[in-house]
């Protein structure tokens, strides 16, 4: 090991370190949650910090005798797990206070996740990429189930747990196989010896696992059932946090080891693609279609992110360069949009969970007009029209797949996004074109969160309009 | 020059939108919220005549300029600037829609005087002009659809601007309804647009205009055969069929008129509902390489044109009759285009613009009024209370029932003489039916909201005229409809005279390499213009003799012609023929069948039952998350099982 | 038969039966204790692949800490008593069984089809068993990171478990 | 080379049967004729009042999951000592790493009270 | 010397696998579930450390050293999340554990 290594890994250093200064600071300080709050911030601006100088000194670089890699895509998932982080800890005080599940160690929690995602994020071997993966994991599971004297929070975790654990062990035993069949569990080992594999009935089952396990983690249809559940009983802040920093941290790490197997050109590689063309369309119906039955706007949102994960994989499937830099891009734009729109349902949401329901929802124009517009800019972004973030990310990975000769999961992406028209402007008419029900509670912002917000709409609008640097960044 | 002004005129309106938009409520000043859209637009008119001045100065083969302001989208070869393309298609576009523009944004600050959410409504007014321009300004078609999804947006937002209203629409109750509807809709034909797109950029590497049509006019076809030609440009058609109401996807205009009426004269009659004939324009050259594309078009909208037109004649709500009428209008655009008489198309497109929106912005001065009544049957006689608006709507009515010299005459009786030129004489019988029911549903809407008895309720009801900066427009646009018709003179007048033609002709020309026109003798041009004219004087006066004309004036005539009287103008018996022949029978099958089945079941059936599909597909998906834990493993397996099963079997 | 698949057969048989235990037992604390004895037979099982090192840490944390853990749990909620049924009998509990059956014979045809006997270094085997072997692997440039962030997995869990069972948490 | 073994597993094979006969002996050998008050767990002579399967409290749960973390820091341990001289400086500070990370676990669990008797 | 074919930890292991794959599917009992969640990867681990041996190849035993101490700390948070549960609704069976469904 040498200092090159070090410092390679020092943006994953850099946020493990203040993991642990952050519990020290909860075990020994009175009070701590304003300076676990700060230091949170810190820690990951620090990380950020260190993952872009890493960008601009060693890009593409690989250190630790070829365990993680550094620059390029990893920086930008860097950016997307910080930035998370960043908004997440913005939102957490105010919301965990109301709900009944402010503890410091949520500061502890996330931080570690994040730095498990980051893990993941540079992996260039699936030792690593495993290690991340279930750093990650087991702080969700926990997250999850932060408002332990809620049953549906319980409910939440245990389901995770459960589902997560089972799914872990396929992708455990995947990475078995592909181990056997190319005789390490390096991904640059994948490119240059898949091919000339003696069993190459082992490396596909070993792949086909390995797709099943993070086919889970990032929601795919058939392996996609808990997200609803999970998403719904989770705290919001957690929610919107898992639903986009957790699911970029699974797709930067199937994109790690699909890209070197798609470039390897063993044979069988069109079986592959099918697969993952085939869940993705699963993932975009199944998510969009159930979202249109959802009355609670968690779960819309949920089954909504069952869909874009559809999206994502899209951008798999094709398993080109213009794939995964669509996929990267996407992440941005989906992080900004999705946590935005569960930071507003946060913000409404009461601590006996109320104003959860899209009757909840009814004349929000009226009554909180500045929540109704952010929340309806973010709609318009998932729904995928210009000039927002999430249009040019629908438009990279559709345009992938056209490039991959996939013509036909691109049209089922823009018929499924069709789908999704109908709920996520039906929410947008119903703030603003219905009478409200009721008299409403609530939904002050406090300055931190709209702090949040502001980011969100920020970089939802911001992505649209300078795509083309973040495409650099990715393609490096 | 161009170059210099064309980032103003493009951004001038996206100024008055962020200004609008975000500093409106605190400007709380009407007079400067509507100065600041109307200049923002205006000031756009006057920089668009100058690039025109600046263009008609060059070579015909020169007037066209490429404007590159930022690079937008690059993946790999490929390529999308926010680029702009200045020719004489986009200038005459251009032209109208700033022009038309400022004329409705300046009767705007008249018509929603007092409206809360004035300074927003011209936020959304100027964004819509920016998206609008950029739609037709784009140099590809990735562009285009930015403006066109954009336009869409607009029009939702502006529908939907009195969100809180009562609407009675097709299976409607609430203004916001009514703009979901048309956004949904509109969703619809993009999808088909999008297809087409990708289809063009599969086989092409392309989406710039100028590439694309050079690589189709130098003859090497479409590498995927011309099957994949004939879809690419059914789905732009789609998309089109979308924008432009046509048939069977013009069911939302109609519900489009519960947004306030400037909205319905800019968006949906003079600029955004002609974007559909904008993009098959611009792309002339794709479909006329595919005859079947061009059929179809000619199919649909011939269809539109003639069943828009009789369900016109039975609508009471003087917006509701405009709207049909629009959509037919737009289906004789398409029809003209579906002959490959695309100048003709842009012409009608420019006339109807002008008379369109001073017939839109005549009604808004009605019912601006009569107090927000839109019944015309609670009207009648109101040409003594407002004699501005009742010249003006007259002028615009005479203009689109095709009377010479009006501008309505020269680009109906073009598009006409080229259906029966160019595709035969069944074409042009449709189209002179539609003709004949504009014409009469059009004198039908002046009788009765201005002529007859007075049926609105004294106590209640003042009518009044409006103010000037609503009656200035009026006047300058019932100006423009009378002689708008010279920029379109038909050949019988001399070579040369049909301005528009020769403008166009540089865009147009390699389109009209695979598509020949015939060219038929002046005195054939000359019969069938006397025919349509007569017809359009014939649809006048048949009005006039439903919904004017007293018993007594029947009798005389009557008295003269013994023989036709018992059939025609006798009063019962005309009042029966009328009932039985005519009204119950276009009422019959416009209102039961056409208005009643075809547009509210079949149409709006269609469209329910897919949403209702998809709806209970969802509710049954729904059911599989029983929130059992071991159910989702189940299904998680079987997940595994395929996969494994499909890599080691397959 | 030679003496290694002797061993193989009974670890085997011991292994798998357990494992059936496990899920067939109404009551949890037999079935734990068919647990234990299927980490004790893998333990076995490592021993015929002359994993020495992993053959111990396999008693020690698996059939030593996590079993205590379980047990633990057991006796703390009082499960002690008897499920109604062991194996649930439905439709979809037959398709679930059904489908893993079928995923079960996929998997071993297809690992066993193209299979050939990897030999290339089993001569090295008796060395990578050791203990010291191991510490020369983990404590290299490459597993060593792995190896530092996997203490977070621990801390996360204790955090976790304080946060989630600890009562009067401030 | 399995033979190597064999003391090993008979070892472990006596001590399982050591304990399984111990147990299974005296109901093979000795006479069975229980009733009821047989049956019933001796409590010093006093009627049982309550079921013998108490819940314990969670505290022994936080104890035996204390166990579990440092338990595997053992594990990690084994590795490193049985050749940490031939490992060197480089393997020292790592382990050193790995242990004040895990201390500082420990700190956490001990001021969270996690182990307080009450 | 390694004697035996490496098929046969190979099929013990998937075999070993597939009962815990259907135990998942059929116990109520969380903990249960856990357990044969346990023995699933306790098959993977047969894989790894055969293919490790077999190969000569040490990433195979440092990858389950690796999964040993993920499974730990699973166990520790698993069982916390039973506790919790518990602590609110005295239940570990997972088909009475459906407030979240549709």
């Amino acid at each position: 090991m040498t200092q090159t290594d070090l410092l390679a890994g020092l943006a994953i250093e850099i946020v493990s370190i203040f993991a642990l200064i952050i519990m020290l600071t909860d075990a020994l300080v009175e009070r701590s949650t304003r300076l676990c709050e700060t230091l949170s911030i810190v820690g990951l601006l620090g990380g950020l910090a260190a993952s872009a100088y890493a960008h601009l000194t060693m890009p593409g670089q690989t250190a630790f005798n070829g365990m993680i890699v550094v620059g390029g895509m990893s920086t930008l998932y860097d950016a997307i797990f910080c930035g998370a982080g960043i908004m997440t800890v913005l939102l957490a005080r105010e919301y965990l206070t109301r709900v009944g599940g402010m503890f410091d160690e949520f500061y502890t929690l996330l931080m570690m996740s994040i730095a498990g995602m980051m893990l993941m994020g540079h992996s260039a071997d699936s030792m690593p990429m495993f290690v991340g993966l279930e750093v990650m994991s087991i702080c969700f599971y926990v997250m999850a189930g932060l408002m332990r004297n809620k049953l549906s929070s319980n409910e939440a975790a245990l389901k995770y747990f459960l589902l997560g654990a089972f799914a872990s062990g396929f992708l455990l035993y995947g990475i078995a196989l592909v181990y056997g069949s190319v005789g390490s569990t390096a991904y640059s080992a994948i490119a240059a010896k898949a091919l000339s594999t003696q069993f190459p009935t082992l490396f596909w089952v070993g792949i086909g696992m390995m797709i099943i396990g993070l086919g889970f983690k990032v929601a795919a249809f058939p392996f996609h059932q808990w997200a609803p559940d999970v998403y719904h009983g989770a705290p919001t802040v957690v929610t919107g946090f898992m639903s986009t920093a957790g699911k970029a941290a699974a797709f930067s790490g199937f994109v790690g080891f699909i890209a070197p197997t798609m470039a390897s050109g063993v044979p069988g590689l069109e079986k592959a693609k099918v697969i993952l063309a085939l869940l993705a369309v699963g993932s975009m119906l199944v998510g969009n279609i159930t979202a249109l039955a959802q009355t609670n706007v968690k779960r819309m949102l949920a089954y909504s992110s069952v869909a874009h994960a559809g999206y994502l994989m899209i951008g798999l499937a094709a398993g080109n360069a213009a794939g995964w830099t669509g996929i990267t891009y996407y992440l941005v734009a989906y992080l900004f949009m999705q946590i935005g729109a569960f930071a507003v349902v946060g913000i409404l949401e009461r601590e006996n969970g109320g104003n959860l329901t899209v009757d909840d929802y009814r004349g929000l124009a009226r009554r909180r007009p500045g929540l109704a517009l952010v929340m309806s800019l973010f709609m318009f972004s998932l729904t995928g029209i210009p000039p927002f973030a999430g249009f040019f990310g629908k438009y990279y990975l559709f345009n992938a797949a056209i490039q991959a000769d996939l013509t036909w999961l691109a049209i089922v992406g823009v018929v499924s996004s069709v789908i999704s028209v109908w709920f996520y402007l039906g929410l947008v008419v119903i703030m603003y074109f219905r009478e409200p029900l009721g008299e409403m509670e609530g939904g002050e912002a406090s300055i931190s969160s709209r702090t949040a917000l502001a980011l969100s709409i920020i970089g939802t609008l911001l992505i649209g309009l300078i795509p083309q640097a973040i495409i650099n960044i990715a393609a490096r | 020059m161009v170059s210099t002004f064309l980032p103003f005129i493009l951004l001038l309106p996206l100024a008055g939108f962020v200004i609008n938009g975000i500093f409106g409520k605190k400007l709380n000043s009407e007079r400067l919220s509507g100065l600041i859209g109307a200049s923002a637009v205006g000031i756009g008119f006057i920089l668009s005549v100058a690039i025109f001045i600046e263009l008609l100065g060059l070579s015909p083969d020169a007037r066209s300029v490429g404007v590159n302001l930022a690079d937008w989208i690059t993946a790999g070869q490929f390529s999308v600037g926010f680029s702009y393309l200045v020719d004489p298609l986009s200038v005459v576009f251009l032209l109208v829609i700033t022009g038309v523009g400022t004329l409705i944004h300046i009767y705007s600050m008249g018509y929603m005087h007092g409206d809360p959410g004035f300074s927003r409504f011209f936020a959304y007014l100027n964004l819509f002009i920016f998206m609008m321009l950029n739609l037709v300004l784009a140099d590809n078609l990735l562009l285009t659809f930015l403006g066109w999804e954009g336009v869409g947006l607009c029009s939702f937002l502006l529908i939907g601007f009195w969100y809180d209203r009562k609407f009675a629409g097709v299976g409607i109750l609430w203004t916001g309804d009514a703009a979901k509807k048309a956004f949904v809709v509109n969703r619809i034909g993009d999808l088909g647009m999008l297809i087409g797109m990708f289809i063009l950029f599969s086989q092409f590497g392309t989406l710039n205009y100028g590439q694309l049509t050079q690589v189709l006019s130098s003859g090497a076809f479409f590498p995927g055969g011309s099957d994949l030609l004939t879809a690419a440009a059914l789905c732009l058609f789609v998309g089109a069929c979308g924008k432009s109401a046509q048939i069977p996807l013009g069911v939302w205009l109609p519900d489009a008129m519960a947004g306030p009426t400037p909205v319905s004269a800019l968006i949906h009659a003079a600029t955004m509902v002609t974007a559909g004939i904008f993009l098959v324009s611009r792309n002339a050259t794709l479909f006329t390489l595919s005859p079947t594309a061009m059929t179809v078009v000619t199919c649909v909208a011939a269809t539109t044109a003639l069943v828009a037109a009789t369900v016109g004649i039975v609508q009471n709500d003087i917006k509701k009759v405009l709207a049909y009428s629009t959509v037919s209008q737009l289906g004789f655009m398409f029809v003209a285009l579906g002959v490959g008489a695309f100048t003709a198309a842009v012409f009608h497109v420019v006339t109807h613009a002008f008379f369109k929106a001073l017939l839109f912005l005549g009604s808004g001065s009605v019912i601006h009024g009569m107090h927000e009544e839109q019944d015309m049957q609670k009207m009648g006689g109101l040409k003594k209370y407002m004699p501005q608006t009742y010249k003006t709507y007259l002028i615009g009515a005479i203009a689109i029932a095709g009377i010479f010299p009006l501008s309505g005459f020269f680009s109906k009786d073009e598009i006409l003489y080229h259906a029966f030129n160019d595709s035969g004489p069944v074409l042009w019988v449709v189209g002179a039916l539609a003709a004949f029911c504009t014409a009469f549903y059009m004198f039908r809407s002046v009788y009765l909201t201005f002529d007859g008895k007075e049926r609105f309720d004294h106590h209640h009801v003042h009518p009044h005229e409006s103010p000037a900066s609503m009656t200035i427009p009026l006047w300058i646009l019932a100006v423009l409809s009378v002689v708008g018709g010279f920029l379109g003179l038909p050949a019988i007048f001399g070579e040369h005279v049909h301005l528009l033609h020769s403008w166009l002709e540089p865009v147009f020309a390699p389109a009209y390499k695979f598509y020949s026109q015939h060219h038929a003798s002046h005195t054939t041009e000359l019969v069938l213009m006397v025919v349509s004219l007569c017809i359009g004087i014939a649809g006048i006066l048949t009005a006039r003799r439903v919904y004017i004309q007293k018993p007594g004036t029947a009798d005389k005539v009557a008295a003269r012609f013994p023989a036709i009287h018992k059939l025609l103008w006798h009063k019962w018996y005309m009042d029966e023929v009328y009932e039985v022949g005519v009204v119950k029978f276009i009422w019959m099958t416009s209102q039961s069948f056409l208005y009643r089945i075809f547009d509210k079941k079949i149409i709006d059936g269609m469209l329910h039952g897919i949403a209702n599909a998809t709806g209970a597909a969802g509710r049954g998906l729904r059911q599989l998350q029983t929130g059992v834990v071991t159910n989702y493993v189940t299904l998680f397996v079987l997940g595994i099982l395929l996969i494994v099963g499909y890599l080691i079997l397959g | 038969m030679s003496l290694d698949l002797t061993f193989f057969i009974i670890l085997a048989i011991m292994a798998a039966v357990s494992a059936l235990m496990v899920i067939l037992r109404k009551n949890p604390i037999t079935s734990a204790m068919s647990l234990v004895l299927h980490f004790v037979s893998l333990a076995g099982l490592y021993l015929t692949l002359h994993a020495q090192f992993m053959a111990v840490i396999q008693m020690l944390v698996y059939a030593g800490a996590i079993m205590v853990l379980v047990v633990f749990v057991i006796m703390l909620l009082n499960l002690g008593r008897e499920e109604k049924m062991a194996v649930r009998q439905s439709a979809r509990a037959a398709i679930g069984i059904g489908a893993s059956m079928v995923l079960g014979a996929l998997l071993i045809w297809g690992l066993t089809q193209v299979m050939r006997p990897v030999a290339a270094g089993s001569s090295q085997a008796m060395v990578n068993g050791q203990i010291a072997s191991v510490g020369k692997a983990l404590f290299s440039t490459a597993y060593v990171f792995p190896f530092e962030m996997v203490s977070l997995v621990l801390l996360a869990a204790a955090v976790g478990a304080v946060v989630l069972t600890k009562r009067n948490l401030k | 080379m399995i033979e190597q073994y064999i003391p090993v597993i008979a070892m472990i094979v006596t001590g399982i049967l050591f304990g399984v006969v111990s147990v299974k002996a005296h109901e093979i050998l000795g006479p069975q004729r229980p009733n009821k008050s047989k049956e019933t767990p001796y409590e010093s002579g006093m009627e049982p009042v309550a079921s013998a399967h108490e819940r314990f409290s969670v505290k022994f749960y936080l104890v035996a999951m204390l166990f579990i973390l440092f338990d595997i820091e053992i594990v990690f341990m084994y590795p490193w000592a049985a050749s940490f001289r031939e490992l060197g400086g480089f393997a020292l500070w790592a382990m050193l790493l790995f242990v004040v990370t895990l201390f500082v676990g420990y700190i956490y669990i001990v001021k969270k009270k996690a182990l307080k008797w009450d | 010397m390694l004697t035996l074919p490496i098929e046969y930890y190979l099929t013990l292991s998937a075999v070993i696998f597939i009962i815990g794959t259907i135990g998942v599917l059929t116990r109520r009992n969380a903990i249960i579930i856990f357990m044969c969640i346990e023995l699933m990867l306790n098959s993977v681990n047969l894989t790894l450390v055969a293919f490790s041996q077999y190969m000569g190849d040490m990433a195979g035993q440092i990858m389950v050293l690796l999964v040993m101490t993920v499974a730990a700390a699973e166990a520790a948070v698993g069982l916390a999340i039973v506790l919790a549960l518990f602590r609110n609704k005295q239940t570990v069976y997972v088909d009475e554990v459906n407030v979240l469904k549709w």
